[in-house]
């Protein structure tokens, strides 16, 4: 900016003095960048919905007391795509797919085992893989008790067993 | 570097160059280079006749219909987004606009941003008569500038469908019903009749003007579908390029016109 | 490139130029700004943000309470003291603990270890046993080979095996001894998380809602999460998770339906929320949550929604967009005032306003009469049949009932043209509350009162002129004192009023209603004659075979008494009807009516020249059809030559979704607001209303012609109701419609029981018996006749004065009284389908026999058709929700253990059955009111599971019913059949099976 | 006082009265030739362009918007979103018409005394640089037009009716605004006229203006004198038959497509009479006192006289006459295509005239076409 001098042709009635030319100037173009500005994050902000179609990422699935100890529930598997496992004294969700090439395994509660049947992977009931070729354990995802006293689990957050995530109070619950 | 730090000029550095290739210029040479450098700036000659940078002489109304297209294509771009033409949705997608959107007010600036390029062109239009710049050797750039009226016409009216609710129907049944009388190829035009072989008659409801322009014999989802892709794409394109050859002959033809 | 001109190269001052760039830029920003604060300043937005302060504010009050509670309960204590104790002995036994830890850790890694090398070797057993497999089958090497790997590496997996399988024991081992030192521990962890989960529940909440509960960064992450452009990641407010997506019910894209989405709960936070019941709108809860919303409720809020029933848009999140209605010119000011309300133009479905919200339920309910918590709806449903608005105007929900008015067919009979002219000219003028409307003296017709009077005139000559002939027989002298007895105790209150001061209530119910089901019994002295009279209630389908009146099996004398009174005395005179002459015949004015009319049918020409060939009589007839056609007499009435009319008025099936501009608001568009529901309350409020100032442009054949039934404001809010419930309705609510076949039928038999009144006498599930205030009154003169005959029982004689004042007596006789008023009223029909067998029924209802002789209250004999009898079984029974075929059967034996022990409880000595229950011709001792139903009827009347609830607890199945529990709690006090009660009451059950067959 | 006002108003803007008023003032302000012209300067009508006349103009249109503001049947005409636009080009196109008129008036001024118009420079100061002075003079009137568009959407929600439904017209149902012009048109010819053929001209006849004013002298300045002919009837078709047509089209035609003032109340119910009678019939019937003959020629034969004559017989009398030094300059050919254009703009003011004065609904009536 400092080498803008004014042009010599200009008469001189119309120099004026160099302070406000610039004061002038640089006020205009710094409004009109900000205004841009604004404009390029009015279109960023336009590309994110407030409201959404997609089924919910979240949902209810009854009360701790219908689930029975060291038993596997199905029950959300077609829709949710989820296992509602209770152990002894925990009740925690596995997201019902494989590891490996995320297939939809089954729950074989003769074998007590979830078997992936693309490629054989195995998985105990606490969702720990011990064959096939399913490099680590089954994702977990969030749980919770909602305020009306039942489950609620939300798929958008998982908990890894590798990460030390299922220590995570959110991701299993008491009972 | 130190030294350079000081006497650093954001105009001189080599990514300001690269890209402008001059820095802002302050002398003349330095202006002339700065409009032949530059993609968007070079649409205008060097110099121009004094009288025609007045405002009052040109009233700025050409400049400001090719901007304001530029607006309704970069919102119209965004409206695609949220919008979906099918009878199911087309409806409720722009309730949601209005509602739940992220700054819908994108339909706002797009549907008055259409109306508004109506008025400048017909300004435009007005003022060009008034100065009698349509005259020799401008007469050609006359009649493209009129097929460019028509097709800014054209573009607000397939756009005026797309909310899909009464007022857009309804207009655009009264609309198209005028090409069912079009002469010899309207199913309601005088002489449809004629456009027959022996018994077999060639006009129909389903093979007549209004038909082609709806691709259904009445106002429904096809037409809503024909009206979106030439809103979106076919009369933008068309109206591209009669842009180009109307601004190429604006500086071909001695730019503004001017007295003798 | 031309070199540069020389002299002046620039036309604007640079100056002036950068300031308008300068000032633009600015407005630019100021204006894109502007544009932001806008969307990000949604209406929803600070409603949110107070409703969380409230959510906190009562979360946390509800942890006080439960804090309180939870430091007060034992369990808490218990398992605090509990996990003190435990944590203590863990405490001392800590070294021993980690030892134990870190021997586990060293076994775990060795496990561990001992694993892998297993898998690995396994592994290779695997690959081993496929290559020999390969060999073998295939021939792609050597089987022998491979054969003696695999084998090799059997023994080696098996021993590896084996050390696994030592390892993982030794940690189980480990496991088990850690875990017994820690078992009280956990388990007094575990049941401490259990009395406070609620605590921790509302505790996690309140860290949700209060940035005051949050952590510093929580602090932070709460103000950026809702700041403008920030609020596209993770926001607290939002309508995000407030939008409901109701799946299969659908708003009308015209082209198609669409998925209903509904975006209320964006203001409405609190709207299935318990606690918000108190608040103001827009956080109030719904009312009765266990009707609606919860997930329990027949409604649940996710399969409903909010716009399914109350309309508007649901999409909007604005107080406009939505389209929410005012109920009231008041709300309409103070909503204008606070959201700046302006109709929403362009949705044809606006919310109802509060007080028609009930329309909505007429959606899924239409063929129900009665719907559960539709007060309001129920009322205007009823008043749609009494008023018979379906004779008229087609409503589907309505089709095929009886026409509302008597028959005309025999009217010569009944009554003189004067008073038929007086009649339709002011029927309030001889009833007041008549449910004849109003036809003339309109205000849009009482300036014509000329043509009027010879319309109506020519009316009344087409009826009498076309009246058939009743034979009437001469009735026995009547004796009026006995026919006031008569028509007290008989029932007829039941359906008719004979009061002509009787004052409406304020407030119009459906028992109101039921009263009103028949004409009030005044001035029938003035409108027919005794022997008229006489007949008709001797055989009331002699005069009209389609009569709702029922045959109460009167004798000659009986019905002459019945006549005396009604049409004798104060009774059935009306000194101020018909005073006025009857305005003669005009014959000019006549043939100017008929001019009008029949032009309209054939040309100015023809009419003239066939008037002229006309007698007057045959003029007056003539007219007077084309005018019963002209206002529609027959929708009503049965009238000759008007059998295959169609109703004249609109179809009002859809009436609800009729668009606005449909309805002609005439000169009153300033005066009546310009939606539906305030068009129909003004034309039924006045249904000329909007001839206003039309009457002179109008020719009178024009007018307006819909009568006035002068309803209350409360009547009409109910038929407006009504009203803007009959819509085109979303196929899809049809899933949800509570339309099993059991409730059809249920709905067919309701239809029934409305038609004949039945709750006029009897009490069923949704209300009735409502001639139980009439019996009372009956009572209590019969009461003191009784104690005048028979000076010796003197049981009510000094309550009498008591009784003069309701509610004056003190509560026991009070009691006393209306116990005994319900023994001579009619029965209660509560659970009337797990009662009676099917067949009982059905004859019963042919022939009504006497189940109880000191009943003064008579069951009418209905003319019902073998179709409807059915059809009332049917709706006795699923209403209970018995299955067909509805009647178990149970052959009980007539000798053994048990019949003898039936017949001993049933005997004097024990439960004496027959002190109260008339068995046969045998009347028990004491007075009539203590009697109870003949016991002989038992085998053919009672289903035999039935009696046996009775016996067990009668009191559950008729509250406040005379009959004892003789087994209480399920015991017995007798030492029959071991003992065991249930024993007892089949006993006795069958011993009573037995009685109707033993008198045989 | 108001209310009498508001009649006058009413009584006034029918389309009757005010093309009337519109039609046959039209060409004393703006004169086509000089017996024209002498009128309109001995009337003083050119003060109109003057500043002074403009601020006149502008504060009357002004005063009657907000005079019209207190009545509820103006604003909601008005107010709607839809006609907002209509508001802004009613007032551009008379500013920026009295802006021209006003350059043309100095402009015509000036060479009167022999002085080059305002817009002519030295040769030698001729030119100057775009950078910056016009690049800069663009930006700023986009970044204004942006400004005007932003305010223009916070303050009016964009509408939307009802969902589109096939089975219910809304009443009065109108075309977009910019077509409103043509929609008017459709009242008084045949679709295939009114929407194709007119339409079609109209372009044609745009296109074809440069080839048939074809004197170069006057081109790149303001003038009025020098061009009068051309610009008077141009600004007539601008003017009178496209803004006035489109502002009757919308502000003042209502439910039935029938005339409402702007502040009359839009009556759903409102009847007026449509007794349209042919020019078959006026001839036979009512001038002749016959039945209509039965032939289709003979039948129809006075209305293709009358066209033929029109389209035939009138221009190249007019070339004998009033118009020859006209025809002289042109030469035939383009004379035939200017006078046809002409014409065919004339025929609506003439067929308009025709049906509210001698209830005309067609010159020839066929079961093919009608005209």
């Amino acid at each position: 900016m400092s080498d803008n001098a004014p042009d010599k042709q200009i008469s001189d009635a119309t120099q004026v003095s160099r302070r406000g030319f610039i004061s002038w100037m640089s006020i205009g173009w710094l409004t009109f960048a900000a205004t841009m500005g604004g404009f390029a994050t009015m279109v960023g902000r336009f590309l994110f919905p407030n409201v959404l179609f997609e089924p919910s990422q979240s949902f209810k699935a009854g009360v701790p007391e219908e689930y029975q100890p060291n038993s596997v529930s199905t029950a959300f598997k077609a829709k949710q795509r989820v296992w509602i496992v209770r152990t002894d004294d925990r009740i925690f969700a596995l997201l019902a797919k494989c590891t490996h090439l995320g297939c939809t395994p089954n729950w074989l509660a003769n074998e007590n085992k979830f078997k992936c049947p693309c490629h054989g992977s195995g998985f105990r009931i606490t969702g720990i893989n011990y064959e096939g070729p399913a490099p680590r354990p089954l994702e977990r995802v969030q749980i919770s008790l909602a305020d009306d006293g039942r489950i609620q689990l939300d798929k958008a957050v998982t908990f890894r067993h590798e990460k030390g995530d299922w220590e995570h109070p959110d991701s299993y619950l008491m009972v | 570097m130190a030294k350079d730090k000081k006497n650093y000029n954001p105009f001189k550095s080599l990514i300001w160059k690269s890209i402008f290739r001059t820095a802002v210029p302050t002398e003349k040479r330095g202006r002339m280079m700065q409009v032949l450098n530059n993609v968007f700036l070079h649409l205008h000659p060097v110099a121009v006749p004094k009288h025609s940078v007045k405002v009052k002489y040109t009233w700025c109304m050409g400049g400001l219909t090719f901007f304001v297209f530029l607006v309704l294509t970069v919102t119209g771009v965004l409206l695609m987004f949220y919008y979906r033409p099918t009878v199911e949705n087309a409806y409720t997608d722009i309730i949601d606009l209005g509602e739940t959107t992220p700054l819908g007010i994108m339909r706002e600036i797009h549907r008055w941003g259409a109306h508004l390029m109506v008025i400048t062109v017909w300004l435009h239009m007005f003022r060009v008569f008034m100065t009698g710049a349509y005259k020799p050797p401008r007469e050609f750039n006359w009649a493209i500038g009129v097929i460019l009226l028509v097709l800014t016409m054209l573009l607000s009216f397939t756009g005026y469908l797309l909310p899909w609710d009464q007022l857009a129907i309804w207009a655009i049944t009264v609309g198209s019903n005028m090409a069912a009388a079009t002469p010899l190829l309207g199913r309601e035009g005088p002489g449809a009749a004629l456009v027959s072989i022996g018994d077999i008659n060639l006009v129909t409801p389903q093979s007549d003007a209004k038909f082609g322009l709806l691709g259904e014999s009445e106002v429904r989802g096809m037409a809503l579908l024909r009206f979106y892709v030439f809103h979106c794409v076919a009369f933008p394109l068309v109206a591209v390029v009669f842009m180009a050859v109307h601004f190429w002959r604006v500086r071909k033809d001695g730019g503004v016109s001017g007295p003798m | 490139m031309p070199s540069p001109p020389p002299g002046e190269q620039r036309h604007y001052n640079p100056i002036t130029l950068d300031k308008w760039f300068t000032i633009s830029c600015v407005l630019f920003l100021i204006s894109l700004v502007w544009m932001f604060l806008q969307d990000y300043n949604r209406e929803w937005r600070p409603l949110q943000k107070e409703f969380r302060v409230m959510d906190a504010e009562k979360t946390r009050a509800q942890m006080e309470t439960e804090r309180a509670r939870i430091e007060s309960s034992d369990d808490y204590q218990e398992a605090r003291a509990l996990l003190e104790k435990a944590s203590r002995d863990v405490a001392a036994r800590s070294e021993q603990l980690s030892a134990a830890r870190s021997e586990r850790h060293s076994l775990e890694k060795e496990y561990a270890r001992a694993q892998q090398m297993f898998n690995f070797k396994k592994a290779d057993l695997d690959a081993a046993k496929y290559k020999f497999e390969e060999a073998d089958s295939h021939g792609h090497g050597d089987p022998v080979a491979t054969r003696q790997a695999m084998e090799a590496l059997t023994v080696e997996t098996d021993a590896l095996g084996i050390e696994s399988e030592k390892a993982q024991l030794a940690l189980a081992a480990k496991d088990e001894s850690i875990n017994a030192v820690t078992a009280e521990t956990r388990s007094a962890e575990r049941s401490l998380s259990k009395s406070t989960r609620q605590l921790d529940l509302l505790d996690r909440k309140l860290k949700a809602l209060d940035p005051a509960e949050m952590s510093t960064i929580n602090q932070i992450a709460n103000i950026v999460r809702d700041m403008p452009i920030m609020d596209m990641a993770n926001p607290y407010y939002g309508v995000r998770d407030k939008q409901l997506i109701i799946e299969g019910i659908t708003d009308d894209v015209i082209f198609s339906r669409v998925d209903k989405v509904d975006r209320c709960m964006a203001c409405h936070l609190g709207i299935a929320k318990t606690d918000f019941a108190d608040e103001a709108q827009p956080f109030t809860a719904h009312p009765n949550l266990d009707l609606f919303l919860s997930d329990a409720s027949p409604h649940p809020l996710k399969e409903f929604g909010c716009t399914s029933c109350h309309n508007g848009r649901g999409r909007g999140v604005s107080f406009n967009s939505t389209a929410h209605s005012p109920g009231s010119v008041e709300q309409r000011k103070e909503w204008e005032d606070e959201h700046d309300w302006h109709k929403l133009h362009h949705w044809e479905h606006p919310m109802y306003p509060l007080k028609y919200a009930e329309a909505g339920c007429l959606q899924c309910h239409d063929g129900q009469k009665t719907i559960p918590g539709a007060d309001t709806l129920n009322l205007g449903l009823a008043l749609v049949e009494r008023a018979g608005c379906y004779g008229c105007h087609t409503i589907e929900p309505f089709a095929g009932r009886p026409k509302a008015g008597p028959s005309l067919r025999r009217i010569g009979s009944k009554t003189t043209q004067d008073w038929a002219y007086h009649w339709i000219n002011n029927p309030k003028a001889f009833r007041e509350h008549t449910w004849m409307p109003s036809f003339f003296n309109q205000s849009n017709n009482a300036q014509v009162k000329d043509r009027s009077d010879q319309e109506i005139k020519a009316m009344v000559a087409y009826l009498f002129n076309k009246s058939e002939d009743y034979a009437l027989q001469e009735p026995p002298e009547g004796d009026a004192t006995h026919g006031e007895e008569l028509v007290r105790s008989l029932g007829c209150l039941g359906c008719h009023n004979i009061d002509p001061e009787r004052v409406r209530p304020e407030i119009v119910t459906l028992a109101t209603l039921r009263s009103e089901h028949g004409p009030a019994l005044t001035g029938l002295g003035d409108k027919t004659t005794a022997e008229w009279v006489y007949n008709w209630v001797r055989n009331p389908t002699g005069y009209h075979t389609g009569t709702r009146m029922p045959d109460l099996r009167v004798t000659d004398q009986e019905a002459a008494d019945i006549a005396a009174y009604l049409c004798g005395g104060d009774l059935g005179q009306h000194a101020a009807f018909g005073s006025t002459p009857v305005p003669e015949t005009d014959a000019t004015k006549l043939k100017e009516i008929t001019l009008d009319y029949m032009s309209s049918v054939m040309t100015l020409a023809q009419a003239r020249k066939s008037i002229n060939a006309m007698t007057e009589e045959e003029m007056v007839v003539g007219v007077g059809e084309r005018l019963i056609r002209h206002y529609g007499c027959f929708g009503c009435h049965d009238i000759p030559g008007f059998e295959n009319e169609p109703p004249i008025g609109t179809d009002l099936t859809e009436e609800g979704s009729k668009p606005v501009v449909k309805l002609d608001f005439g000169n009153l568009h300033g005066e009546v607001d310009h939606v539906n529901h305030a068009w129909f309350n003004a034309k039924l409020q006045n249904p000329r209303v909007f001839d206003k100032g039309k009457e002179k442009i109008k020719g009178p054949r024009a007018y307006l012609k819909m009568p006035n039934f002068h309803l209350t404001q409360q009547e009409t809010d109910a038929l407006v109701t009504v009203m803007l419930g009959l819509r085109k309705n979303d196929p899809g609510l049809k899933r949800h419609k509570p339309r099993t076949p059991e409730n059809l039928f249920v709905e067919s038999g309701e239809n029934l029981v409305r038609a004949l009144n039945c709750q006029g006498c009897h009490e069923l599930e949704n209300g009735g018996g409502d001639i139980r205030a009439s019996i009372a009154d009956w009572y209590r003169d019969y009461k003191v006749d009784a104690s005048e005959d028979d000076g010796a029982d003197d049981e009510w004689g000094d309550e009498e004065d008591d009784w003069g004042d309701d509610g004056d007596g003190d509560g026991e006789q009070d009691a006393e009284f209306l116990s005994q008023v319900a023994s001579f009223s009619p029965p209660l029909l509560l659970g009337e389908g797990r009662k009676v067998q099917p067949d009982w029924l059905f004859h019963f209802l042919e022939d009504p026999s006497s189940i109880r002789p000191w009943l003064k209250v008579r069951m009418p004999t209905f003319n019902l058709t073998d179709d409807e009898r059915n059809t009332f079984i049917k709706y006795f029974n699923y209403l209970d929700g018995e299955s067909f075929p509805f009647a178990g059967s149970v052959h009980p034996a007539i000798e053994g253990e048990q019949y003898e022990a039936g017949k001993r409880l049933f005997s004097g000595d024990v439960f004496q059955c027959q002190r109260c229950h008339i068995s046969g011709d045998e009347m028990p001792a004491g007075t009539p009111d203590m009697w109870a139903p003949n016991l002989q009827a038992v085998a053919s009347r009672l289903k035999p599971q039935w009696v046996l609830d009775w016996l067990l607890d009668p009191q559950a199945i008729i509250p406040g019913t005379k009959m004892p529990g003789y087994f209480p709690d399920g015991g017995t006090s007798q030492p029959d059949l071991d003992a065991d009660a249930h024993r007892q009451m089949v006993a006795l059950r069958d011993y009573l099976l037995t009685l109707g067959s033993d008198s045989e | 006082m108001r209310e009498s006002i508001q009649h006058f108003i009413n009584t006034l803007s029918q389309p009757t009265i005010s093309f009337l008023i519109l039609f046959f003032l039209f060409f004393f302000i703006f004169p086509p030739n000089a017996w024209f012209h002498r009128i309109n300067r001995k009337l003083g009508l050119e003060a109109l362009w003057t500043v002074k006349g403009g601020i006149a103009i502008f504060a009357s249109m002004t005063a009657l918007l907000i005079f019209g503001g207190f009545d509820a049947n103006f604003r909601s005409i008005i107010l709607k979103p839809d006609n907002v636009p209509i508001i802004l080009l009613l007032f551009g196109s008379i500013f920026f018409l009295w802006l021209s008129m006003h350059q043309a008036m100095q402009n015509d001024r000036r060479l009167r005394g022999d002085e080059p118009p305002e817009e002519w420079v030295k040769e030698s100061d001729r030119k100057v640089l775009v950078w910056p002075d016009l690049v800069y003079i663009e930006l700023i009137a986009m970044v204004l037009c942006m400004v005007l568009l932003l305010v223009w959407s916070i303050v009016l929600k964009a509408p939307l009716e009802e969902p589109a439904d096939p089975s219910a017209t809304p009443n009065p149902s109108k075309a977009p605004w910019y077509f409103l012009a043509l929609q008017e048109m459709l009242v008084y010819f045949d679709p295939w006229l009114a929407g194709v053929v007119f339409p079609t001209l109209i372009i044609v006849g745009l296109m074809a203006i440069p080839y048939m004013d074809t004197d170069r002298s006057t081109s790149g300045f303001y003038s009025y004198e020098k061009r009068r002919t051309f610009i008077s009837l141009f600004l007539f078709g601008w003017l009178v038959l496209w803004v006035y047509m489109i502002i009757v089209g919308t502000f003042l035609r209502g439910p039935g497509w029938n005339f409402f003032g702007p502040f009359e109340r839009w009556d759903l119910h409102k009847v007026v009479a449509l007794n349209n009678v042919n020019v078959s019939e006026i001839v036979y019937v009512k001038m002749l006192g016959q039945t209509l003959p039965d032939g289709i020629l003979i039948r129809e034969g006075p209305g293709i006289l009358l066209i033929l004559v029109y389209f035939l017989v009138i221009p190249p009398l007019l070339a004998k006459t009033s118009l020859k030094g006209f025809f002289n300059r042109m030469g035939s050919v383009k004379y035939s295509f200017f006078i046809f254009f002409c014409l065919t703009a004339l025929s609506l003011p003439l067929k308009m005239l025709s049906r509210w004065f001698l209830n005309l609904k067609y010159f020839i009536a066929t079961p093919w076409f009608n005209i």
